[in-house]
This record gives structure tokens, C-alpha cells and sequence, in this order.
């Protein structure tokens, strides 16, 4: 479990990750097709499916179409996302017939690093053929981040992972910011939104900069600068997100708690 | 025709060292009883071929078969790294592994072109990622109605692909139901075709999700019961969450990793051996 | 996500005058109810797009709905020859019909293309033929790795696509089982998608060879009990050979052609109603 | 049914099409994976199923693979060609996984017209704009003849069938025979044989030109000349063809009862 950085000493009666994972969910709107990363990704969409979207479809890169899982999948392909899902398709079908051909409106991914321009590297730290650290590679993210209609990104708030440059672009944001993402000829718009467990990010509307634009209760403007690996630009007046509310940190833990239960107990991380 | 067999002759007649190789297998079905044979055979110089390289791929090239990787995804799937993977390509260690890194959605289109006998397959992506400096397999191409340029990988057509599925009736063909990923492109592109199943039935009956991939599409079926664990196969068995996480610190040391495969891989004639010595260590969940 | 709706409305809001407009159903499941919809509400200068333009284009091509058609095999499948669709097109009868002409495999990858948002789909097929002389929608195209030389076609991406299917359920899921042809490809290529369903059931269960649809492919789905007719619903009706032999002198003639339209099909308000009639005359098998 | 035409006074218990069929049935080897088009080609491959290639595949272009159907098909999408089949697959995937894979070994094509070197024309007599006669186009036969691995044609021998040039080359056989074939990079061999209603041709090894090797019994290679519009190559010593045995007989018009049983006594045509 994340401790509460930056939350003050008033415990807060949620974790950071907590209030992460509900600002996240609330951003997918009832209705959307929405084709989501397992880990943080998976929980939030799985929450927003619990609360205010019980009509979202969620769209797994194994092939599930309309996974309605009753406990959060561990890999990507869990039986729980087939077995009461609408439909199950192949792999070429779920990249080509779903998210290439424009059906998905919301990509939600998390990353190992980000740059200020919402691109993200699940590659390699370090050099390609010599890496510091070999992270698990592509996946289906960069045609989720090329194809999908708007893009989420979840990911923890730390000067390590938000990075100044990139060791390796594994799939577009915004590129270089401003019209550079449109010249590369992506259908879809980009990340949206950046949402961390310290607050939420947000491009600018010409630079495509991402602007710290809220933070979450407790977290500051210094404490998101510190965790930022470059100079973060913030909003002039940043919103204070809404707490989670009781409801919503019921259903979470809820639904956290079904899924160790269904896993033998495992507190293993969930992230990719 | 598919013929019947165990899966010792089957991957003595049609793996042969320098091979390219894909054991397919979407989370769900991973053929681990094919790769432990092909362990125990000692196969050498394989190019490994997989969309999502977990803990079976984390065995063979921990275990020395593999020169190359081609794949879209390395990770042990809710718990971390693989570290025998990462210890080839970090350390060279047993040997050194070349890799050719795509997409999920690049694999894919890879193994539809293989499949249909095309020599390329065409996609949008990559476009503005790092992926194709590091990786040559991929080109721009020219629609010749519209002139828009997208982006062609290379068919994959494996010497032998392997997969894992839940049934064979008495003639051969082959049912996966649930999620079956990539399994009928991997089969359909590659040259020769081997699949376990977890048993074989006088006739079919139709499941959720169902497909089936015809006898004259594989030259060998063996029955493997329990063949995809620590994965899963879609009304026998559940994931064996425990199992995945109980590799971790195996994976991650080198004499750990040599030892445990001494033990539980070479040290046993076939995987109904294997299973029963690893479960007798408390490594499979109940 | 689909609505529930009747067939009149879901044609009304989503064919349009000058659409192009892709029925399919690869002699199974052929969306008569729709095409007959279709007619009675006098849509013009459609640009018929069809593998199998059978009895269904035949009688829409003769009513003067079509300004052009994209297929690839026009006859009366086990009769001959579909007479207002020579007419049209060797008398301009009632209305000159453009035709753009592929084989199968051609047809079926623009589906694929359309359907992949893709704007073109490359196979082995037409070279040596003289179907690129009188077609404009093939073009050559060379592998970037191989330097193979290859044919392209251009996707299709029909305004809106019409299938008819066994089931839906009551979240609007659509169940096709047996041979399920284009349809998959020729719903998720079209900008707008109408499935005609047998009946709508609470919950699907699996049959032999079923595919589902998801109900957000679907713009409207509308229940049209025996909507195939006179090709079969497997599960529910079979082929009506009777029916495929007697259009023969109907469409032969172009007089008896429009009278028995006017009675059956204009004449009547729905296809429960078209059925009663033209069962009434002894066209349909028992 | 068609005449005994040129078989001779003394009347053979068999027609003429029967012959044929039979003869047709004989090219295909048990175990043969055997793309079939409807008609003549379907009632040969299902005679060779009964007969000597029970375990032949037979595959049809509506995604049928190791159909078993106890009647004859009307159309290519029957339901009784789904009901015993060993898979039931897409459209696309029996063209692109199937047929342009090279998994098909044998395929077995019907015609409208035929040229010397087995080009095949299914799409109009006379000008394209302005035709003759409108047929039906191209179907399947195009890849079928250019990705099986060989072709089996049948046609009855007619002058108006067998045309010194076609109106329209739909399917591509021997081209302009020699090596012209090759130079189009088709992996499949092209026509082996053509199976008519008078005999047997088979391509020359070096030319390529469609040649007479074995006359049913009762035919002359007068009738056959006859019955073709170019100046017919005549092995130098035709062999004639083993006549229909009973069992093959028996098992043919069976089948056909039943299926004229099944369609409620329709006696149509079953050509396309």
C-alpha cells in the first residue's frame, strides 16, 4: 500500500492510491468503450463500472468485449473477464476491428515513465542495448495510445518517473506538443488527462504541455514540483479534487477485497 | 492429419535445434508441458517466438535453448519481471539473446500475414514511438488507392508453433473456448503444428467463445493434462496465482533457477511427473 | 449501443437516399425482411454492395433502387441467372447500374480493410485475369521487405450495413451461429450497422460455431421472425428451394415482376404480412 | 439430364453426365484437402467421399472445412454443409487461411467457358459493357485456380464451352501456356485435368495446351473434335475410361435420390 505522501498529517481516512484510483474513475463517462491496462487502469475502470458507468464496455487485449469481471483480473487474459463478457475475439480482432478501426473511446493505460508531453516509455531505462533496467516492453500500448479516441493515463507521482527525456518512447503522447501528434496521423486525440495520487494533469490546449490543473486533497504544489522530473508547469488557480466519497471507498475496497480473497490471499502488486 | 501422439515423440520429430518456435497461449492455455519437453530434449539455438514471453519463455532461455526473441510483451503477468529474461538480455547469461521487439498489435498482424501467406501485414502505429530504431522488421508503406503511408511488418511463419487446448475429438480437431488469443493464426502460420489438450472426447459440444481448428491443421495432438498450468484452461482450471508468485525469487537467482529446474524439469520423465513433484514442494495452490 | 426498435423506423432513420448500403449473409441468413423494408419505402441511387446479390438485389436492382453494385457472384444459386439484374445491366431496365466487379477473396479483404480501418488490403489473387481491366479498384502493391509484388484493393466501408441473425439478447448482443460468412466483417466496416434478429432471448447460450456481436456494433436491432427467407436460419428454418425456383419466370418478366412486387411487397406493410401473402399463393414450402 | 450424345447406339446403363462424374470423383485422393465449387464439382467430390476418399476434406467457399453432407448442396452456404463440418470458419479466413495459405490441395472448379489452356471464363459472353450474356462473375474460382495446389475442371464438351478465345478470362489455368503460368507467381499448379461429358484432357508437360488422353467409352475423338472450338490436341493414343462401376453407380444415383428427396422432388439444375 502507497503511503500518504504529501497528504498532510491529518490522516486522511483513504490512501493516496485510494483517492488515485477514484479521481481516475470518475473520468470515464457511463456508456464509454473503454480498453484498459491491467493494475491501476483495470481497478479504477472496474470502480467507475461499480458506481457511475454501469453501462461502460471494457475492452481487455486478450479479447474480451464487455468484461463485467466480479474480481480484478491478475493478467490480462484472467477467465473472469470471458465469462460473463459480451463477447470474446481473437487478439488480430480486438487490435484491428476494435481499437484500430476507431471503436474505443477511451484508452486507459498506466506507464513506467511519462515525459511532460503525456509520452510514455514501458521499455527500457537506461540504453536500448544495454539497459539499466529492462521493463516488459510494448504490449498493446502504443496502438491504444495511437488509436484510441482519448487517452487516461494512471501513474504514481515520482521524480523517477516523471522524466524530463524519455529513454525510450514506447508510445505517443503528444510528441514534441502542439500540432505534433496530428502530423503523425493518429486518429486518436492523445492523453487527456494524467491522473496521479498526488493530483491531475491536464495538456495545455495549444502546447499540449501537461498542466498540473487539481490537486487531491492534502497534496501541494511544492510536494507535485518535487516529484516531477521537470520544471511542472501548474495552473494559475489548480481545483482541489473531491474526496472519494464513502460509497465510492466502499466499493473500492470491496472490490479489492473480493479479488485477495479470490486470489489465496496474494497482496502481491496488481501493475504491469 | 493430425496424429495422436505423446508429446515426446511429437517434439523429437518436429522441434529441431535452430528453429523458430512459438508456443502461443493468451494468459489463458499456455502450452508450459510442450516447453518443459523441449527443455528436457535440450534444444539449443531456437528463435523464440511469442507475443507475451512469461514464465515458460523465462525457462527455456534461463535454460540456454534460445538465441533469439521475438515478442511484444515480457513480463510475469501480475507479479513483475522475468528474471531470467532480463538476466539474458542485461547480462548474456546462459548465452546471449538477440531480441526483435514489436507491438501487440504488430505481433498480431505478423502471425494474420503468416496465416494468410502474405509477406507482409500492414497497420497503424509506430509511427513517432523508438520502436523502429531498435527494430528493423518494421517499414512504411503507400496505399496505392489513397497514397497514405502506414506502417508493414513481416509475416511470421514458425518452423513449429505449439499451442495448448482444452479438446481434441476423435479425429483430431481441435477446441479452445474462453479466450483463445492468438492460437489460430500461431497454428494456422507455421509450417508444422503440435497442440496438447487437456483430453480428448468422442465429439465436441459447443462452449462459449468457441473455435475450432481442424485436424489437417496439426501433425501431432498429445494429450497433456493440466498442460497449461500455472495458466489456466477454461472449465478444468483455475490460474494458479500462487505459482506465479512463488517463481519470483526463483527466476530472479541463477543457481536457485539451475537447481529448480535440475529438480522438478530435467529431473522428471514427463509433466504429470513434474506436477506432482512441484506440487509436493507446496508450490501449486490447491 | 443497439436499441430495440422495428425494422421500418431503424431503415427510416438510417438508410438514406444515395447511401451505399451492404446486405450480407453468405447464403445463410440472407436480411430479405430488410432488403423488402428497403424497397417499400422507395429508397433511390443506393450503391448495393453484396458478395452474393441473389434474389434480395435482384428485386431491389428491378424496383430501381440501385444506381450502382460491388459484388462478386450474381445468380440465383442453384436456379440460373438473376433476370432484373442482367436486365439492368444489358437494357438499363428501369435504371442504368453501374457494376464494379471483384472475385470473392477480394471482396471479402475490403471488408476486412474497411472493417480495420485500413484503407486498402493486400492479397494474391487478379493477376492474369481480366477482372483489373474492367476494374479500377485494383492496384499492385510491393512488400517493403520481400519486393514481392502483391494486389491490393480498396477498403469498404458501406454507409450502413444490414445482417439479419438468429438471436439477441436482451442486452443487444447478436448471436449468429453455422456459417456466419462476411457478416462480422460487413457490420464492423459499415459507419451505421442494422441486424434483423429471429427472436430476442434473455440470455445466449452457445451453439455450434457461434460468433456474437456486441450490441455497440449495432445501431438499431429489430426482431423479423423468418426475416431470411427464402434462405434459412439454421436452428430455426431451412432453405426454401420451392421459393428459389419459382422467382425464376417472376423476375424473367419484367411485367410480372412489378405486379408481384406491387401485391406482395408494396402491397403489404411488414414482412409478417409479405409472408402471409406470398405463402397464400403456394410459394413456400411447407 | 443430358443425352447419351455421342456414346454410341448401344445404350450404356450410365448417362453421359454420370460418366463424368465418376471419372471426376477418381482424381481425388483420399486425404486431399478439396476446395468445391457447387454443381458438378460438388455431386464429383461427394461420389469420391462415398466411394475411395472417405477422409478427404472437403472444404466449400462459405467457410465450410471437412463438410459431410448427406445430400447435395443447392447453394455453397447449405446447412447441411455446417451440420457435420469439422470447423465452420469466416469468409475471409477460408480465402486468406485456407485457400491463399496453400492448404487447399486439390480445387474443383465447374465453368462457363474453357479455353486450350484451361483459362476459365464465368463472367460474360460478348463485350463486357455491352454483353451477350451476363453470367454470374467470378466467385471464388479466380484464387481458387490460382492457390490450390492443383485444379480439377469440369465441363461438358460443347463447342460454345470450348472457345479458341474467351470472352472474358475470369480464372487464370495455363495462361498462355509454356511457362506463362509461372511468370504470374501463382503458387498452385494450375488445371492437371478437365473432365468432360466425351473424356479426359490433361495439359501437355512443355506447352501446356490442353490435351485428349482417354475418351469415355462410346465417344470418338470425332465427337470430340466437334465439340471443340479450337483445333483439338489428340494424344497419340487415347486410352478410354474405366466405365462406372456398379457400386460407384449405386452410390451416385443414391445420393442423388436423396437429395432430390430432401428439396422436396425439385429436379432443377444444380449448376451455377
Amino acid at each position: 500500500m502507497t503511503a500518504n505522501r504529501g497528504m498532510g498529517e491529518a490522516a486522511a481516512p483513504y490512501t493516496a492510491d485510494e483517492m488515485m484510483t477514484v479521481a481516475a474513475s470518475r473520468e470515464l463517462r457511463d456508456g464509454a468503450v473503454c480498453f484498459v491496462g491491467i493494475g491501476l487502469p483495470s481497478e479504477a475502470a472496474n470502480l467507475a463500472r461499480a458506481t457511475h458507468a454501469p453501462g461502460c464496455v471494457l475492452i481487455y487485449e486478450s479479447g474480451t468485449v464487455g468484461a463485467k469481471p466480479d474480481v480484478l483480473p491478475l493478467s490480462i487474459g484472467d477467465g473472469v473477464l470471458a465469462a460473463h463478457a459480451d463477447s470474446v475475439v481473437s487478439v488480430p480482432e480486438i487490435f484491428n476491428y476494435w481499437l484500430q478501426a476507431g471503436r474505443v473511446d477511451v484508452g486507459f493505460l498506466g506507464a513506467a515513465q511519462v515525459d511532460r508531453f503525456g509520452n510514455i516509455n514501458t521499455t527500457v531505462v537506461g540504453d536500448y542495448q544495454h539497459p539499466k533496467v529492462r521493463l516488459p516492453g510494448a504490449g498493446g500500448a502504443p496502438e491504444i495510445a495511437a488509436s484510441a479516441r482519448e487517452v487516461i493515463i494512471m501513474l504514481r507521482h515520482k521524480r523517477r518517473a516523471f522524466v524530463e527525456r524519455l529513454s525510450f518512447v514506447t508510445s505517443v503522447g503528444h510528441g514534441a506538443g502542439g500540432g505534433s501528434r496530428d502530423d503523425l496521423g493518429y486518429p486518436g486525440a492523445g492523453p487527456t488527462v494524467l491522473i496521479t495520487d498526488l493530483g491531475v494533469l491536464r495538456p495545455d490546449p495549444e502546447t499540449r504541455e501537461l498542466t498540473l490543473v487539481a490537486l487531491h486533497p492534502g497534496a501541494t504544489v511544492e510536494g507535485a514540483r518535487e516529484a516531477t522530473g521537470w520544471n511542472l508547469k501548474v495552473a494559475d488557480d489548480p481545483g482541489t479534487t473531491e474526496p472519494p466519497t464513502e460509497r465510492e471507498l466502499e466499493l473500492l475496497r470491496d472490490l479489492k477485497a473480493r479479488t485477495e480473497a479470490a486470489r489465496g490471499g496474494s497482496t502481491r502488486g496488481t501493475e504491469t | 492429419m493430425a496424429e495422436v501422439t505423446d508429446l515426446r515423440e511429437a517434439v523429437a520429430g518436429l522441434v529441431h535445434d535452430g528453429d523458430a518456435v512459438a508456443l502461443e497461449g493468451f494468459t489463458h492455455l499456455i502450452p508450459t508441458a510442450a516447453a518443459h519437453e523441449i527443455i528436457r530434449q535440450g534444444r539449443k539455438d531456437l528463435t523464440l517466438i511469442r507475443m507475451t514471453p512469461d514464465l515458460i519463455y523465462d525457462q527455456m532461455i534461463g535454460m540456454g535453448c534460445a538465441r533469439k526473441l521475438v515478442f511484444s510483451w515480457g513480463g510475469n503477468p501480475g507479479v513483475g519481471s522475468l528474471h531470467r529474461f532480463r538476466d539474458a538480455i542485461e547480462n548474456d547469461w546462459p548465452v546471449p539473446l538477440e531480441i526483435e521487439e514489436h507491438s501487440h498489435a504488430g505481433m498480431a498482424n505478423r502471425y494474420v500475414a503468416g496465416a494468410s501467406n502474405l509477406p507482409f501485414a500492414v497497420l497503424r502505429g509506430y509511427v513517432g514511438t523508438d520502436l523502429p530504431k531498435v527494430t528493423s522488421t518494421i517499414a512504411p508503406v503507400t496505399c496505392p488507392f489513397t497514397g497514405e503511408e502506414l506502417m508493414a511488418v513481416p509475416a511470421l511463419n514458425p518452423d513449429v508453433s505449439i499451442i495448448h487446448a482444452q479438446q481434441a475429438d476423435s479425429r483430431g480437431n481441435v477446441a479452445i473456448w474462453g479466450i483463445s488469443g492468438i492460437q489460430k493464426e500461431a497454428a494456422l502460420s507455421a509450417r508444422r503444428a503440435i497442440a496438447t489438450v487437456e483430453e480428448v472426447v468422442e465429439e465436441l459440444t459447443p462452449h462459449p467463445f468457441q473455435i475450432v481448428l481442424p485436424a489437417v491443421v496439426f501433425d501431432a495432438v498429445a494429450v497433456e493434462p493440466k498442460g497449461a498450468h500455472p495458466s489456466y484452461a477454461d472449465g478444468y482450471y483455475d490460474r494458479d496465482n500462487v505459482f506465479y508468485e512463488a517463481w519470483d525469487p526463483i527466476g530472479r537467482d541463477r543457481e536457485a533457477f539451475r537447481s529448480w529446474m535440475e529438480q522438478h524439469v530435467l529431473g522428471t520423465e514427463n509433466f504429470g511427473e513434474y506436477f506432482r513433484s512441484v506440487r509436493g514442494e507446496g508450490m501449486v495452490a490447491k
